[in-house]
């Protein structure tokens, strides 16, 4: 029939038109990678930004592009980490009698062209406070009063001494007032006004850093350009003569970092902005083409328990178990040797606060001497064994039936570990110690659980015994020390997930989150890591160290600091070569 | 007459099928442990930020309430925000959308098409060598484990031989370029499309193959055959309009059944090549308790599936005089 | 017809006449090249699975799980004490793979084994009731049918927490039944018409009876050929799922193997670990596969007559 | 003359349980003009004669000894293209089962201008619609149907519609292979009646195939008996009717219940067709004839020649 | 033959209309009605002939007699009492005494199950006899219809059967509760001739042996006039004539029955001699369906009576019964 022979004249149509475009593909390609802009750096990340609303970006891949856009008064220098004007003019001035902290504005711009004043500062705060920003309404709900003397002079007047105002109000990222008024205003209008104004869609934040939004193609990539009215252009802040001195930034979207490391071989993006997993690391090293930095990062993972039940109510039994640990082989085996071992609750990286002799467990010790040790622990506070875990010649062998000093039998109990595909390293550290445990005859059984589930146990219902958690990105403040542990936070969703109760750890707590001098402040902060590391609510674990990857050949000037070599500093002074 | 009544009761059976995955779906997230805001694990986000985020994402309301604001929503075309993006799930899926349908309508025709046209010549040559081969490519492929054949893929072709980029769907070089015209810009998608449609043209077309030439060797069993051949007509002739088209109906017939499974391969496909669509962002917003998210990703996959469905049965029934409803 | 068969021998194959139609289903079986190159292969595969016991014995070490070697700490190629090389924290791949292949066994049978009881079941009561049972049970089918049953259970995964392997398993069967359910309601639906049925039904059978000895017999087949296209997609779901990282983590399974080269990033540089897995996926699938199209030969009663000629 | 003459063919199929003998050495003549009825059982090869008569033996049959002249022309030794051409133009068939034989998805009209259009590449396809809508009113079926698709017309108009496609290309010879099995005795009689004013009609020779002996006593006028793939019996209808030689024929017709005639009791043929893949010796009705001789078992069968034109193959005439 | 004495079945005004299923949701169908008020005595012994066309109703009448369908208005009575709408215990008891043998002998055993197993089955079913006894039961029965030596099949399955064995079979399962009454529905239609006169005679053997009563369906008359003593020929759910079989085939008087005799083929004997020509050469078009049913092919209607109006079965003398008013009104002249 004449209708079919049409049908077969399309059909093979159809193969000239898929050989022809299969053809074009492959010239169209050769055209396409030759154009490309020297001056531009290639950014791998591994997951596209959510969003560029600063206030809803709490996901680290937001945070990264938001930071270049929105600045702070103050951030931190690379080497001291200490607080240094960024924004702000000059340090702040404090006022005792008066609680009120004066900071003084260094001229700069918005990437509009308009001037950054202090009532853009001002109405940062205010907003805050109006709104009941999540995560910033903490740091500024204890400011009374804000007053804007002249444009570049703000002053906040506090409630009450806080010490964390610098290091962590502060370091508050500052947005236009002109941008934001008119949304907070319609959000007024609505029933859920914070719900509205953080669903609002910023298509292109008015930026006051040293870049702004060019382009961005969902699912594709980010092009930040360099922002010409940047304040610190030419300026020379903690003796570095700050640039940008690259055209633009592009963040490429790789799903995974085995596609990303790919891309970094072959040269198609200069860095990629997260950790590298050990497995890459050897054959990456021996790449000509690129180059290695290793940092430390501000971060935790521990093993924490639940205080408010049976068998981990017993401190005894926590320290047992903390010498039983062997951390050394968690950073040998698990982390390939890419990480730290830590002892108190704050990372040795944070070398201010860290407090270097708080008790250390089973440290130096093999596996028969731990297991021997903790055994001692337990035998002392009143544990008995059906078999012993060490025999009466002083043999190890598998302990079994222990039971409690009260002569009940230990139940059974579970590590909630987050999933392998979230975390491998915690979940891998969860069945180590299931083992472990189990060799002193310890009923542990390691639960990988999926991540919404997990805190849903610990966080929310308190429903649980012990977990494997961590802290990827810890401030450099450590008043998240106070927040984990103070016996106020112990209720749905407060942050005291262990359920810790001590009041004389309670008052040194709240004496050091209103101690306004350093040095007072350090020896609380000291003192309170003494009592947590030998109660041991949490036993730290391991802090990964961060290697990330660079093309070598194509820019210079990377800045290394705590947190890796991804920092504004680096955007700042990268130079191409 | 007949046809258009069967296809409104479809319709009918459809919705309610449709509204019943939404119901069972909505109940599914609700109950579920874990919720949005627990999943903040920023220090910074004390309990009581906490506490004004949910009611502020109207989680506190009762699960009755929810849903009635969930189907009010959906019938005014809303599916909510998303928790993670802040934006209306809408404007993500739409985003999204385009991606997948591109990806999966070319895979699945492309497919459709050499399988059955390969499906042809194998059963032509029934015990040959030729038959023997297709049969058994056909059989291998089509049994290859998708992701691991995607990486494998991206390996040779992408890393040793890179001749196609990793992985994404468009390159900023050429998105970038002021002057990269609309024919530059399909140029670069589709160059980025080769392996990910290569992958899924691999797992499916064996499938194809398959059953056009075991449909196809039904047929030439059918007097019609007969018929044809003793009518005088050439073999190729015979082949082409009289057995082909005959046996290419049960094929219509397993892209629609087998459209759910081949979401399946979708969705892992989108996620080891990082293509933006609606697969990866529901295996990604799954993973971040984004409800809404996930939920309007599902309920359009099932959406689409459902409607399929119905136009294969119609088309189909076009295409089938016998069948008339 | 071979009647000319001497009278003892023939009293065997008598007694149980299924003896005979295995043996003849069996003779047109080992004709298909692709049926015996499955049927190899799944033997091969059934050994691996018995042999995983073999390993942790010879040494903890070999624990596919726990097992690391002391010895060693990142990732290695194949060894003499480590056949297939060790993953990167030191466990043997080999064990793993052998372990996989029991996992794999178990997912995918046990899997087939509950969607086709259920599909069976359902497919024969909606299609012997008819009716409103058939309508409700078979808009129940559709419905499950539009799901894409590797996005389900990723979404039930990741709703209820980190599933357990049986939960997985279970899940796999609940929604892959209606295929299955279909097909058997079909038949069930042309058998009910059937003389023979009928027959029954006028020397008085009852309805137990006649799902029972007529109808059941003759599904089974069916359902036999299907169980071994519901295992593939039972193996490639649990797959597919670890593959993501929503699989049990408690389990060794190929997928979880590929998702530990996938995660840790050792996918370009250790092809030792990444081949093996996603071979013996392909492999055990395409196996399957084999064998069921070789069993829907010896199934299908037309292929039978081709030869038959007027 | 001869349009046809068949000699000494023998046709097998290679099937898994052996090589089956479906048809062993038959010979027989068709006059221009003339009507030529096979009749026997289900099995006894019959159909597999039409088939290689139109070069449509499956894949795994071939004709292994004899030839066939269509013609004076031996179509064996054609090649297919030859064949091809002969097909449909020369000869034409009306198959078995008319519900099976026409494409379901393809309108009626179209697959019968289809048969003429390959033939004839002179006329288009307006033309070759108004012969097909020639040959609808020639067989009985209304003009408007022509656009239907086979299931919308009853059995008996399907017939029809098999029988005008048969006609399109005016063949010689035309090969119907029980054209009416599945009908109702009324439709069949008035396609039967159709057959024979149109064989009248155009002078056609009919090879007309049936397992229904009355069928073939009415429609044509030389009757070959067939049994276990061989030609037991051939001559006039009369004469093979009214005086049948081989026992098997007897037997047939016998075991035939009529409504005319007087009433008689049916006898029937003990015993089943015997298996083709390993044919018994001698002659192969031996084992079910009713008055067998002491050498049948082992003396195999010549053609006994018993009146002008009609001849048997039994020991025992 | 056979007196007429007590009717072994009695039909009642029994009609069975069929709801084709409509396309939306509820019954937008046509109905079609299958038969139409059918009435009907068999006779103890006798083997009587249902003819009709495909499509004319008589499986149905079969299926309505077997209980397999309900009928929708009407009654059956066997042995004088009522049969349709049985359940339970009273529906086993009936099971037992009317057996059914089906047309396909292809599709009317069981592929699974053995010979042993088909045939034996309705004794297991009815808890007759022990394993011994019925095998013996199965046995003989085996015998009975032909099928020797009986352990020659007793364990193989159908496929391995010829047509004609497997509906010996299907006799066999019939059979073996010793029935009263059977029902045959064209059981030769798919065997060669040579074959159906095998299973005629066995059928008459039955009937002549044990005395059982029998229908038997058929579409061809040839059939029919050998085997029943009395026939009914049935067009489109209406019975059109009923009589002693010799006398229907001998001398037909509805126009349909004519018809249908003027198209068997009689040997080449005088073929083109139609005798009757009651049909229609083209059929009448009727716009409503009120009048006799084969009036639209119906060569001698009148077109005033027949058309308007449906004739009832008058009876012509001895048990002849036509449905046609032209007799009527011959009769009446």
């Amino acid at each position: 029939m004449p209708c079919m022979n049409a049908k077969q004249r399309r059909f093979s149509c159809r193969w000239v038109l898929i050989l022809a475009c299969a053809t074009m593909l492959l010239t169209g390609s050769c055209l396409v990678s030759t154009a490309s802009a020297a001056n531009i750096l290639k950014m791998g990340l591994l997951q596209e930004p959510k969003t560029l609303n600063v206030w809803r970006a709490s996901d680290r891949w937001s945070r990264k592009v938001v930071g270049l856009m929105y600045q702070p008064l103050y951030v931190r220098d690379p080497e001291t980490l200490k607080l240094i004007p960024w924004l702000a003019a000059e340090p702040p001035l404090f006022d005792e009698k008066t609680l009120c902290y004066t900071v003084k504005i260094r001229p700069a711009k918005w990437s509009d062209g308009t001037e950054l004043t202090s009532e853009d500062v001002a109405f940062t705060a205010r907003f805050i406070n109006e709104f009941k920003v999540p995560r910033y309404r903490s740091k500024w709900n204890f400011v009374k009063k804000i007053e804007t003397p002249d444009k570049r002079t703000v002053k906040f007047y506090l409630k009450e001494p806080k010490a964390i105002f610098v290091s962590r109000s502060l370091t508050t990222p500052i947005v236009q007032k002109k941008e934001w008024t008119k949304l907070a205003e319609e959000a007024r209008k609505t029933k859920k006004p914070l719900k509205r104004l953080l669903n609002e869609k910023i298509k292109n934040p008015v930026s006051s850093g040293p870049f702004v939004l060019k382009e961005w193609r969902q699912g594709g990539f980010l092009y930040l350009q360099k922002n010409k009215h940047f304040f610190g252009t030419g300026k020379k802040i903690q003796g570095r003569l700050l640039g940008p001195y690259i055209d633009g930034v592009i963040f490429k979207i790789y799903g995974t970092s085995d596609a990303s490391i790919l891309s970094l071989k072959k040269g198609s993006i200069d860095m990629f902005w997260w950790g590298i997993q050990p497995g890459y690391i050897e054959d990456l090293r021996a790449n000509p083409d690129i180059e290695l930095f290793q940092n430390e990062k501000s971060a935790l993972y521990y093993m924490g328990f639940n205080l408010r039940r049976a068998p981990f109510n017993d401190a005894n039994l926590r320290r047992a178990i903390a010498t039983l640990v062997d951390e050394d082989f968690i950073i040998k085996r698990i982390l390939q040797g890419y990480g730290i071992r830590m002892y108190s609750i704050i990372p040795p990286g944070n070398a201010f606060w860290y407090c270097p002799d708080v008790p250390r467990y089973g440290e130096g010790l093999d596996r028969e001497a731990r297991i021997k040790k903790a055994f001692g622990i337990l035998r002392d506070a009143g544990y008995t064994w059906d078999v012993p875990p060490v025999d009466g010649s002083g043999k190890v062998v598998n302990g079994e039936g222990i039971k409690l000093p009260d002569g009940k039998p230990m139940e059974k109990f579970t590590i909630l570990t987050p999933p392998a595909d979230y975390d491998p390293h915690r979940a891998m550290c969860g069945m180590m110690m299931q083992e472990w445990l189990r060799m002193l005859g310890i009923p542990a059984y390691s639960k990988p659980m999926a991540f919404g589930a997990l805190l849903q146990q610990v966080k929310v219902r308190h429903d649980f015994d012990s977990f494997v958690l961590g802290y990827g990105n810890l401030s450099l403040d450590p008043d998240y020390l106070r927040n984990f542990f103070i016996s106020t936070n112990d209720k749905k969703r407060g942050w005291n997930m262990s359920g810790y109760n001590n009041p004389h750890f309670d008052k040194i707590a709240n004496e050091s989150a209103s101690a306004m001098n350093r040095d007072k402040r350090r020896n609380l902060i000291w003192e309170m890591q003494k009592i947590i590391i030998g109660d041991v609510p949490y036993i730290p674990l391991y802090d990964p160290k961060l290697i990330e990857a660079v093309r070598k050949g194509r820019f210079t000037g990377w800045v290394q600091m705590l947190g890796g070599v991804g920092n504004i500093w680096s955007f700042c002074q990268l130079k191409p070569m | 007459m007949e046809l258009r009544r069967y296809i409104v009761r479809r319709m009918i059976q459809v919705i309610i099928i449709f509204f019943l995955i939404l119901t069972v779906l909505f109940l599914l997230f609700r109950l579920a442990p874990g919720d949005p805001v627990s999943m903040m694990v920023d220090p910074d986000m004390t309990q009581e930020d906490a506490e004004i985020l949910i009611v502020q994402l109207g989680l506190d309301q009762p699960i009755g309430v929810q849903y009635l604001i969930y189907l009010k929503n959906f019938f005014t075309g809303h599916f909510g925000f998303s928790f993670h993006y802040g934006e209306p799930v809408v404007d993500i899926i739409w985003n999204r959308l385009p991606n997948t349908i591109l990806l999966f309508t070319t895979s699945i025709i492309l497919s459709a098409l050499v399988g059955v046209f390969l499906g042809k010549i194998a059963s032509w040559h029934k015990g040959k060598k030729t038959d023997s081969l297709m049969t058994i490519g056909a059989l291998v492929t089509h049994t290859l484990f998708l992701p691991w054949l995607a990486l494998i893929l991206i390996w040779i072709f992408a890393y040793k031989f890179g001749w196609f980029p990793i992985n994404g769907m468009i390159s900023e070089e050429v998105w970038l370029d002021p002057e990269a015209g609309f024919i530059a810009k399909a140029l670069d998608v589709m160059y980025h499309m080769v392996l990910p449609l290569f992958t899924l043209f691999l797992i499916h077309f064996g499938a194809y193959l398959l059953i056009m030439r075991s449909s196809m060797l039904e047929t030439l069993k059918e007097d019609y055959i007969l018929t044809a051949r003793a009518k005088g007509l050439t073999e190729k002739v015979i082949r082409d309009h009289h057995a082909a088209p005959n046996a290419a109906l049960p094929v219509v017939t397993s892209v629609g059944l087998s459209l759910a499974f081949s979401i399946n391969g979708g969705a892992l496909t989108e996620t080891v090549f990082t293509w933006p669509g609606i697969g990866r962002e529901l295996v990604s917003s799954v993973s971040q308790n984004d409800y809404p998210l996930a939920l309007a990703c599902f309920l359009m996959i099932a959406g689409v599936v459902l409607v399929s469905n119905l136009v294969v049965d119609v088309l189909y029934a076009y295409l089938d005089p016998r069948i008339r409803y | 017809m071979t009647e000319s068969d001497s009278s003892n021998r023939m009293t065997a194959k008598e007694k149980y006449p299924w003896i005979t139609s295995f043996l003849e289903g069996w003779s047109i079986f080992r004709q298909n090249l692709l049926g015996k190159i499955g049927l190899v292969l799944l033997i091969i595969f059934a050994l691996m699975a018995i042999c995983s016991y073999i390993p942790p014995w010879i040494s903890p070490m070999y624990n596919p799980m726990t097992g690391v070697d002391p010895e060693i700490t990142s990732c290695t190629p194949p060894s003499l004490r480590h056949w297939l090389g060790t993953d990167f924290m030191g466990r043997d791949i080999l064990s793993q793979l052998l372990a996989g292949a029991r996992i794999a066994f178990m997912v995918g049978i046990s899997a087939a084994v509950m969607s086709i009881v259920l599909g069976v079941s359902i497919g024969m009561t909606a299609g012997y009731m008819g009716k409103f049972v058939d309508t409700l049970l078979m808009r129940l089918a559709d419905m499950i049918m539009v799901m894409p049953t590797l996005l389900v259970v990723l979404l039930l995964s990741a709703v209820f927490g980190q599933l357990n392997i049986w939960t997985i398993v279970l899940i796999i069967a609940l929604f892959r039944w209606p295929g299955v359910s279909r097909i058997i309601r079909g038949q069930t639906l042309s058998l009910k018409q059937r003389p023979f049925i009928e027959a029954a039904k006028v020397a008085g059978a009852s309805h137990f009876r006649i799902i029972f000895m007529h109808i059941m017999p003759n599904v089974l087949p069916l359902a036999f050929l299907f169980m071994t296209f519901r295992v593939t997609s039972a193996i490639i779901t649990e797959a597919a799922l670890a593959f993501l990282g929503f699989g049990d983590p408690g389990t060794v399974s190929w997928g979880m193997m590929l998702q530990w080269v996938w995660k840790t990033g050792h996918m370009f540089q250790a092809p030792y670990w990444l081949l093996p897995p996603g071979i013996c996926i392909s492999l055990i699938t395409l196996s399957f596969y084999m064998l069921g199209r070789a069993m829907d030969e010896v199934l299908d009663p037309r292929l039978r007559k081709e030869d038959q000629t007027d | 003359m001869a349009i046809l003459e068949v000699e000494n063919v023998s046709i097998g199929y290679n099937t898994k349980k052996g090589y089956l003998k479906a048809v062993e050495r038959v010979s027989f003549t068709l006059d221009e003009g003339g009507s030529l009825g096979f009749v026997g059982e289900s099995g006894c090869g019959k159909t597999t004669i039409g088939m290689a008569l139109m070069g449509l033996l499956p894949p795994n049959g071939s004709v292994r000894e004899g030839r066939i002249l269509f013609e004076g022309k031996n179509t064996l030794r054609m090649s297919d293209e030859e064949i091809r051409k002969i097909r449909w133009r020369e000869m034409a068939m009306i198959f078995q089962a008319a519900m099976n034989a026409l494409n379901p998805v393809q309108r009626v009209g179209n697959q019968i201008a289809e048969a003429i259009l390959v033939h004839d590449l002179s006329i288009g396809k307006e033309e070759a619609m108004g012969q097909v809508e020639a040959l609808f009113e020639l067989v009985g079926i209304p003009r408007d149907r022509l656009r239907d698709y086979p299931h919308q017309y009853s059995g008996g108009m399907k017939q029809r519609a098999v029988i005008a496609m048969a006609l399109a290309c005016h063949p010689k010879l035309i090969i119907a292979d029980e054209p009416t099995t599945a009908l109702d005795v009324i439709v069949q009689d008035q396609i039967l009646g159709e057959i024979k004013d149109l064989q009248k009609e155009f002078d056609l020779s009919i090879i007309f195939i049936s397992h229904d002996i009355s069928i073939v006593a009415d429609m044509c006028n030389d009757i070959g008996v067939m049994y276990a793939g061989q030609l037991v019996e051939f001559g006039p209808r009369e004469q093979v009717f009214e005086s049948p030689a081989h026992p098997y024929t007897k037997a047939l017709l016998s075991s035939f219940p009529t409504v005319t005639g007087k009433k008689s009791d049916l006898i029937p043929i003990p015993g089943e067709t015997p298996n083709l893949v390993v044919p018994p010796t001698g002659c192969r009705f031996c084992d079910r004839c009713s008055e067998p001789g002491p050498s049948c078992k082992t003396e195999t069968p010549a053609w006994v020649e018993i009146g002008p034109g009609h001849k048997t193959l039994c020991c025992r005439c | 033959m056979h007196k007429r004495n007590e009717s072994v079945l009695e039909i009642r005004d029994v009609s069975k209309i069929y709801k084709t299923k409509g396309a939306f949701f509820g019954s937008s169908g046509k109905d079609v009605t299958a038969l139409n008020r059918i009435s009907l005595d068999i006779f103890k012994g006798e083997i009587f002939g249902l003819v009709g066309e495909s499509g004319s109703g008589k499986t149905t009448a079969g299926r309505l007699i077997v209980g397999l369908e309900d009928v929708n208005s009407g009654e059956i009575l066997l042995d004088g009492s009522e049969i349709v709408g049985l359940r339970g215990r009273a529906q086993k008891k009936f099971r037992r005494k009317v057996q059914m043998i089906f047309q396909d002998p292809y599709q009317s055993l069981n592929p699974q199950r053995s010979i042993y197993d088909t045939v034996s089955e309705p004794l297991k079913i009815h808890r007759i006899g022990d394993a011994s006894t019925r095998k013996d039961l199965v046995r003989e029965t085996l015998q009975s219809v032909g099928l020797s030596p009986p352990d020659d099949f007793l364990f193989k399955y159908p496929h391995r059967l010829s047509g004609g064995q497997r509906q010996r079979v299907a006799i066999a399962r019939a059979m073996i509760l010793n029935p009263e009454f059977v029902i045959s529905d064209e059981p030769t239609s798919m065997l060669d001739a040579s074959i159906s006169a095998q299973i005629f005679n066995i059928l008459l053997e039955m009937r002549n042996r044990l005395g059982v009563t029998q229908m038997f369906i058929t579409h061809s008359l040839a059939a029919a006039r050998y085997l029943c003593d009395r026939v009914a020929v049935i067009y489109r759910g209406n019975l059109m004539e009923v009589g002693p079989a010799e006398e229907v085939i001998r001398n037909p008087k509805h126009p349909y029955t004519q018809a249908l005799l003027d198209a068997v083929p009689k040997f080449g004997h005088d073929r083109d001699a139609k005798r009757y020509g009651s049909l229609l050469i083209k059929d009448r078009d009727v716009d409503k369906d009120a009048g006799c049913v084969f009036f639209p092919r119906c060569a001698v209607a009148h077109e005033d009576r027949c058309g308007r109006k449906q004739p009832g079965l008058a009876q012509l003398g001895d048990g002849h019964f036509v449905a046609c008013f032209l007799l009527e009104a011959m009769h009446e002249a």
